[in-house]
């Protein structure tokens, strides 16, 4: 060891974000007035001093190779001074000064795979977790079925024709790391087949009353098999929501037969107009079908199209959905309604139709 | 690093408009072993329809809970330089801003340390490094360190706390978002870095009701700008719009949920006293409209994801706090932690917080961290009957 | 009779434009001893602000197992014409239609049997005779079905079915409500007389959808007319109404749950395919607009009062049906029949069928009647994650 | 007994209802067409022959003695072929085809002490329960409240100056046999005190499982106490609902010094516009003041006074509060916020505010 022992340093937190911002963000900093949308993907924000921040938007997959990262950072050399940010829908942004720079940028963007858009009423990234690529969880892939679904609807983020904001997620397993529980359309991971119960492991593994406690249905029940302690579950109570494994990988979920995935519609975090929302149940499985989940990607382009038809200007999808009712929706997208659909969890009863409002046709 | 591995059906995802992920992992695995058996092992997975990663196990970094994720593959033999593949979750600087020289600094750590593949960024908001194997973890953390960051939160902690972008760039940030979450980062260091909550803890913050972080769906402590006075308005620019082909009457006042607006074709109305800050108008004609002056934030408590008694919104705790200086944090953080203090006594294990004031009752709550109960609350005032009076004996 | 009793609270309610219930005791007890301790009793009430009844007990008229409520007074002494004080409920007629001549008859039977105290009506809809002994019960009885009159339901059993007007006077009846009611009455005549169920169930008809007999808040089975086809409509009535005054789009328009309508001045659109059948449109032009021709009814079932697990609104069960002839009725009575079974079968002693739904789940309900499921039954699908999947193994 | 017994009637059901139809609506059956409001209390329905139907309403304290409806029998024979009927909020109504009779019928119901009105936008007959009259559940009188408010308001019942239809429902205990729980106003006798259980009797005359299983929050515990099997109340868990002295005399819960009513608002049952709904808490508690509970009488005055003013054409009690927003319904009211307006049973979760829909002012 060297004779003055270098002082580890933690707990120093993030550095401080002043050290990123563009000097026309540092002067203006508070002091922005409004924005325009000068054409798909590429805005400005015009502060009280007249400055102008031009901000370009790319696509990304999220999941990026550090030799892409730093070809980001050689066109933010090229074209915004160093200066990029990321978004909370992990789009790339390029922050800009210079309006003549646009054009030659999206160029450059364009020639590394990196099409622009994603601003105004348009679609944007989907918000994704971790699926084969990382996690234990994994009911379904989540990069590849992005992929295949943005490939699909590439036109409604590099165009800007859509009634409004179309926000789609997806999780890969019931924890739901995308947050997708808002979303305009969701894509949810879903296991359905009885956990798999190692009983060699599990004793050794897992603690049983903290496994028992953590099933919200109160499924599994502690056992004795061959003398030893370990656990069942009670086939009619279990939901498949995989809380279990979470806390004992004696209790595997993951089926490469019944994995798959499902789609929910109409939520929104925005409190533009109405308030937040959670996502409904719109189709409540889809098989895995890699490397392009054919049956996803038809089923999340009908929905869009359909809801691009009959929507007004900025009804978001549950906005749409209110005005035109879930019978109609159903209707519209030709998608069958299934007992699966009617809630039967801890406030069900608040989800029956207590009026008599309906469409009737 | 020689033979090529076979990827058929990650091949065609190679296609496409939209930016491939599998490109990334292949350029990552020309240069790098863990790369290549990742992708080996992503194959193998299309080819089965199931994930191969084991049940994760706690690694980290000495003094610190949290950070890192341990992921381990259950085909070790196949894809040996993923038997581990440990992520590292790194604090990302406020906003999300970055400068091409720090991101080279970040690569060139990763390159050495890891898979050489990142997510930009994870869902909480962390960059996210993708793969790198126990005894890496130490270097990479020293060398994050020397160049100014720190590692993100796991584990039943605080996570890393994030914000839209606010008043760097949006006219419409009723407060300064970054400036509070760096100060709310460093505050809780010590809560963020070793886990000691009975669940995971999440602040997010909005500058303004369009909540742009999604805070209301997925943090438990969602802090939403807003502001109390009236809706500042330029009637010429309202015309403008109109002149534009914005259909006013139908578009803007008829989607108006405090039905407080009216427009005469000339002149745009507003009775503020109605307006619930909805931000729909001043969304539609950002020129002519924007919020008040007198701006502050919204302070919501509760929201998560399903497990284990279903998904939460986070709702009102307080509905309007002025937040103009350090000294205005520090009350929110007066507040922050008597609620902490109260649910690491009383919260069972793996219970969050939101799912907390929902068994320990919403008026209990807020009575039991000594604030007072408002309408502002509650959507709507109890429907049933079922009232515990409490009378003097 | 002779001594005046003293009630010099009550009396400070014979003041007043409202019509007095108390001069209505007082009338009664000129001439009835029972109504005369009735008015002591409750001004002694009035004075130590409790009541003074016994906790009731089962008493009744041969054969049936219902229509009367047993009522004993806690100070017997005090008040000896009241120690038994039984009210007998009479079925109404449907539509609460009476002639001077069959009022007067009734008003014999119960000058010669009770108090000469009745109400005009019940809660349920029956007409409610206040109060007699029980050695008066199974003459009073056998004096009104001599009139052609019966008792109607009490305890665990059928309640008195009861409607609004419907076609005898209204003009939006989408069937006749009165006729069904009459039918199911009859039908249903020992289910009422005869408790045998888990608890009590209320049928309630109304004609459309302003549901002016209030079922949908208090009937086990709600049937409630609508209609499928276009809202009639008759533009130049339109043109009236917004020339004597009315503001069609701010009023009627802009209320439009269905967002379908369109105004232009002198042209009113509807959208049929988005109008929900709310009325109100029509409550507001009632010469311009009228329900379409398609006419029937939606079942709704499982509202009630909160006990135990809170209030309910009853829902949907079956979207539309038309209910033209008795052959419909037939319809309606074979899913009533096997929903009745079922319940009877599965449910819990005190437990309403809307309970009962809850317990089991509509869809597993819907199921085990022999329905499919659809989406009018439903306000929105699910929103947790939670599915029982179903799939062969 | 007689030599011919006579038989017995029973299970005849009601008398059929055409028997005491007018002629006019014989022959009218299903075929009005639409109707007009005269003036208050009066309308008139035309159908398809032209032909015309005149209705009076007239004000009931539907606790009627026999000597009063002898009166409107009499009325009805004057002046509507002895022709009337009840309404489903238990006024009473002239059903008449001469329309020069309605000015005399209305005189006649004013001298007997029965003002006209109900119709339109307008407050219409309480509907109400048994009280101190007839029940032995009542935590309040229920005819001595509605007579005390209906005095009060009679102007709005007479006259047709209110933003919509008003509806307010009486019911003296939770059992709410008035079905007050989706009114504009809803009163609601309430108890404030654990039951006193009468340990003598209790064993005698009450099964203890169905006493325990009665109680909603599960707080009633078998016990025995000197040797007898009875129950106790687990203090903290009662909320005082009374169920378990519906199934159980010896499970007291009136009580003079505690007992009183709360009050509920912005219900509805029609259809009309937005779906029907329940009142929610305005007022937890108010004493029980006899004979005239001005407390009550006094919040139910402000609640409609507030109301009228503010409310806009059409705007039901909760509908404007709909649009205005709670914390404003509370402010205009003066009515203070409490504890006790938080839900706390089974879905309280759902009434949170998860919204930043606020009026902030
Ligand atoms: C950059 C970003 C914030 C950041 O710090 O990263 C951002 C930036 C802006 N948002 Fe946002 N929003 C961003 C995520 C969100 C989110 C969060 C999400 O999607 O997960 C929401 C909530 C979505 C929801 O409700 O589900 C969001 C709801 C809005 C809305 C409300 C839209 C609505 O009608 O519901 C507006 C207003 C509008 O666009 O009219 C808005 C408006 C804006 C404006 C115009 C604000 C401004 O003046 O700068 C910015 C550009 C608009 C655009 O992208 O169309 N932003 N915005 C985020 C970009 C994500 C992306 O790459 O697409
Ligand atoms: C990496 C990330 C997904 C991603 O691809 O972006 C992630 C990955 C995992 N999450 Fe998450 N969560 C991630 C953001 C979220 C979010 C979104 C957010 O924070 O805004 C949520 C929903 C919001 C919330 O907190 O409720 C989320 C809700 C969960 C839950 C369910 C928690 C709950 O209370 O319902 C679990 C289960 C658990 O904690 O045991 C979980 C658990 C996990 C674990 C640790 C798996 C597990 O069962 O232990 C995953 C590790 C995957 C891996 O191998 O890398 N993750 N997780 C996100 C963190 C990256 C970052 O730090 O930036
Ligand atoms: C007389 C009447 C009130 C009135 O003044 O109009 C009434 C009176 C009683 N009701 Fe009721 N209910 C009356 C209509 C209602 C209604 C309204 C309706 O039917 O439209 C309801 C609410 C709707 C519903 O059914 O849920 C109603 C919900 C209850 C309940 C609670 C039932 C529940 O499931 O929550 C009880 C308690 C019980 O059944 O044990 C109850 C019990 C009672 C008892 C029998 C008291 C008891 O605890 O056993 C009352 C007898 C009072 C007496 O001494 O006369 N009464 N009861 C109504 C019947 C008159 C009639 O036949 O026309
Ligand atoms: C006579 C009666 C039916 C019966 O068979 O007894 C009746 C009769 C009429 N109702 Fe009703 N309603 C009657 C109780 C109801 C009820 C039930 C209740 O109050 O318990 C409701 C539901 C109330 C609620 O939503 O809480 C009811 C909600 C309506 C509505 C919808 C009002 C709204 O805007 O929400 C209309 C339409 C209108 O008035 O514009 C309506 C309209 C009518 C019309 C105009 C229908 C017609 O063309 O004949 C009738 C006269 C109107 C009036 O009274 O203003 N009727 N009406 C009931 C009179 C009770 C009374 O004495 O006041
Ligand atoms: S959603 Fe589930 S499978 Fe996907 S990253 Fe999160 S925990 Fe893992
Ligand atoms: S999967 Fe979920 S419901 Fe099934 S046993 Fe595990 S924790 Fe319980
Ligand atoms: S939340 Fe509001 S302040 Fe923040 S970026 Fe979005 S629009 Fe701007
Ligand atoms: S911000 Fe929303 S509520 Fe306020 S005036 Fe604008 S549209 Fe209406
Ligand atoms: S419910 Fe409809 S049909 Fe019946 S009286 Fe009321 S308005 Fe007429
Ligand atoms: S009935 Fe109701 S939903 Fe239909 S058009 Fe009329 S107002 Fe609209
Ligand atoms: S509401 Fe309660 S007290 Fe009143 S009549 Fe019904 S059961 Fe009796
Ligand atoms: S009053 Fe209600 S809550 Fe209290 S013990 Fe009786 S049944 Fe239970």
């Amino acid at each position: 060891m060297s004779e003055t022992v270098k002082k580890r340093i933690t707990d120093i937190g993030p550095p401080h974000y002043e050290k990123f911002l563009p000097p026309v963000i540092k002067a203006n900093y508070g002091k922005w007035k409004y924005h325009e949308i000068l054409q798909p993907g590429v805005m400005v924000h015009v502060s009280e001093t007249n400055a102008k921040l031009f901000t370009v938007r790319a696509a990304s997959p999220r999941l990026l190779s550090i030799d892409k990262i730093r070809k980001f950072a050689d066109i933010a050399d090229k074209f915004s001074d160093g200066f990029l940010r990321f978004t909370s829908r992990n789009n790339v942004e390029f922050l800009m000064t210079d309006e003549t720079k646009i054009p030659p940028l999206i160029e450059d963007l364009r020639s590394i795979g990196h099409p622009v858009g994603g601003i105004g009423p348009a679609i944007s990234n989907i918000v994704h977790t971790q699926g084969w690529v990382h996690c234990h969880s994994a009911a379904t892939d989540a990069s590849g079925v992005v992929k295949a679904i943005m490939d699909e609807l590439i036109d409604d983020f590099t165009s800007m024709s859509l009634p409004g904001k179309l926000r789609i997620a997806f999780a890969c397993c019931l924890n739901m790391c995308g947050a997708v529980h808002c979303s305009d359309i969701a894509l949810l991971g879903v296991h359905r087949k009885l956990p798999e119960i190692n009983h060699d492991m599990l004793p050794k593994t897992c603690e049983i009353p903290t496994l028992s406690a953590s099933c919200p249905t109160a499924a599994i029940r502690p056992v004795t098999i061959d003398g030893k302690q370990t656990v069942e579950v009670l086939e009619e109570k279990c939901m498949f929501c995989a809380n279990c494994f979470t806390v004992c990988p004696s209790m595997k979920l993951n089926n490469s037969e019944f994995d798959g995935l499902s789609i929910w519609v109409g939520g929104k975090v925005s409190n533009a107009r109405t308030e937040p929302r959670f996502s409904k149940l719109a189709i409540p499985y889809l098989p895995n079908n890699p490397p392009r989940w054919p049956e996803a990607v038809e089923a999340v382009k009908n929905i869009v199209d359909v809801w691009k038809k009959n929507a007004r200007n900025f009804e978001r999808m549950g906005e749409w959905i209110d005005r035109i009712g879930w019978p109609k929706f159903f209707k519209l997208t030709d998608i069958p309604f299934q007992k699966e659909h009617i809630d039967d969890f801890k406030h069900a009863g608040l989800t029956y139709k207590t009026s008599t409002h309906l469409t009737q046709s | 690093m020689s033979e090529e591995v076979k990827t058929p059906k990650l091949d065609d995802l190679e296609k496409g408009p939209w930016p491939s992920f599998v490109s990334e992992i292949k350029t990552a695995a020309k240069t790098n072993k863990m790369a290549k058996d990742l992708l080996g092992q992503l194959e193998q997975s299309y080819e089965d329809k199931i994930g191969h990663w084991k049940h994760g196990g706690i690694v980290g970094v000495l003094g610190y809970g949290g950070g890192v994720i341990g992921r381990y593959s259950d085909l070790p033999d196949k894809f040996p330089n993923v038997s581990h593949f440990h992520t590292v979750r790194v604090n990302q600087p406020a906003g999300w801003y970055y400068t091409s020289d720090i991101l080279r600094k970040l690569c060139d750590i990763w390159e050495r340390h890891g898979s050489g593949l990142t997510n930009m960024h994870g869902s909480t908001g962390d960059m996210v490094l993708l793969g790198t194997t126990t005894d890496q973890l130490e270097s990479t953390f020293q060398e994050l360190t020397a160049i100014g960051f720190d590692l993100g939160g796991s584990g039943s902690a605080v996570r890393t706390p994030s914000c839209c972008c606010g008043q760097s760039r949006c006219e419409w940030a009723c407060y300064d978002t970054m400036k509070l979450t760096y100060d709310i980062t460093q505050h809780y260091q010590d809560e963020l870095h070793r886990p000691a909550f009975p669940y995971k803890w999440k602040f997010k913050m909005s500058g303004c009701p369009n909540d742009c972080v999604a805070s209301i769906a997925r943090a438990d402590i969602s802090i939403i700008g807003t502001w109390r006075d009236d809706i500042q308005l330029v009637q010429d620019e309202v015309r403008n719009y109109s002149k534009a082909g914005l259909d006013i009457n139908r578009d803007v006042v008829n989607n108006c949920p405090g039905k407080c607006m009216d427009w005469d074709g000339n002149n745009l109305a507003i009775e503020n006293e109605y307006c619930v800050k909805c931000m729909h108008c001043i969304n539609a004609m950002p020129k002519a409209l924007s919020p008040g002056k007198d701006r502050g934030a919204a302070i919501l408590i509760g929201s998560k994801a399903p497990i284990m008694q279903g998904a939460q919104l986070s709702s009102v705790l307080i509905p309007f706090v002025k937040l103009d200086d350090e000294e205005s944090y520090k009350d929110l953080y007066e507040v922050f932690d008597a609620i902490i203090d109260l649910w690491c006594e009383e919260g069972k294990s793996r219970e969050r917080i939101g799912e907390f004031i929902r068994r320990v009752g919403l008026a209990n709550f807020v009575e039991a961290i000594g604030l007072e109960p408002t309408p502002e609350m509650v959507g709507a005032p109890r429907d049933n009957p079922y009232i515990f009076y409490q009378i003097e004996k």
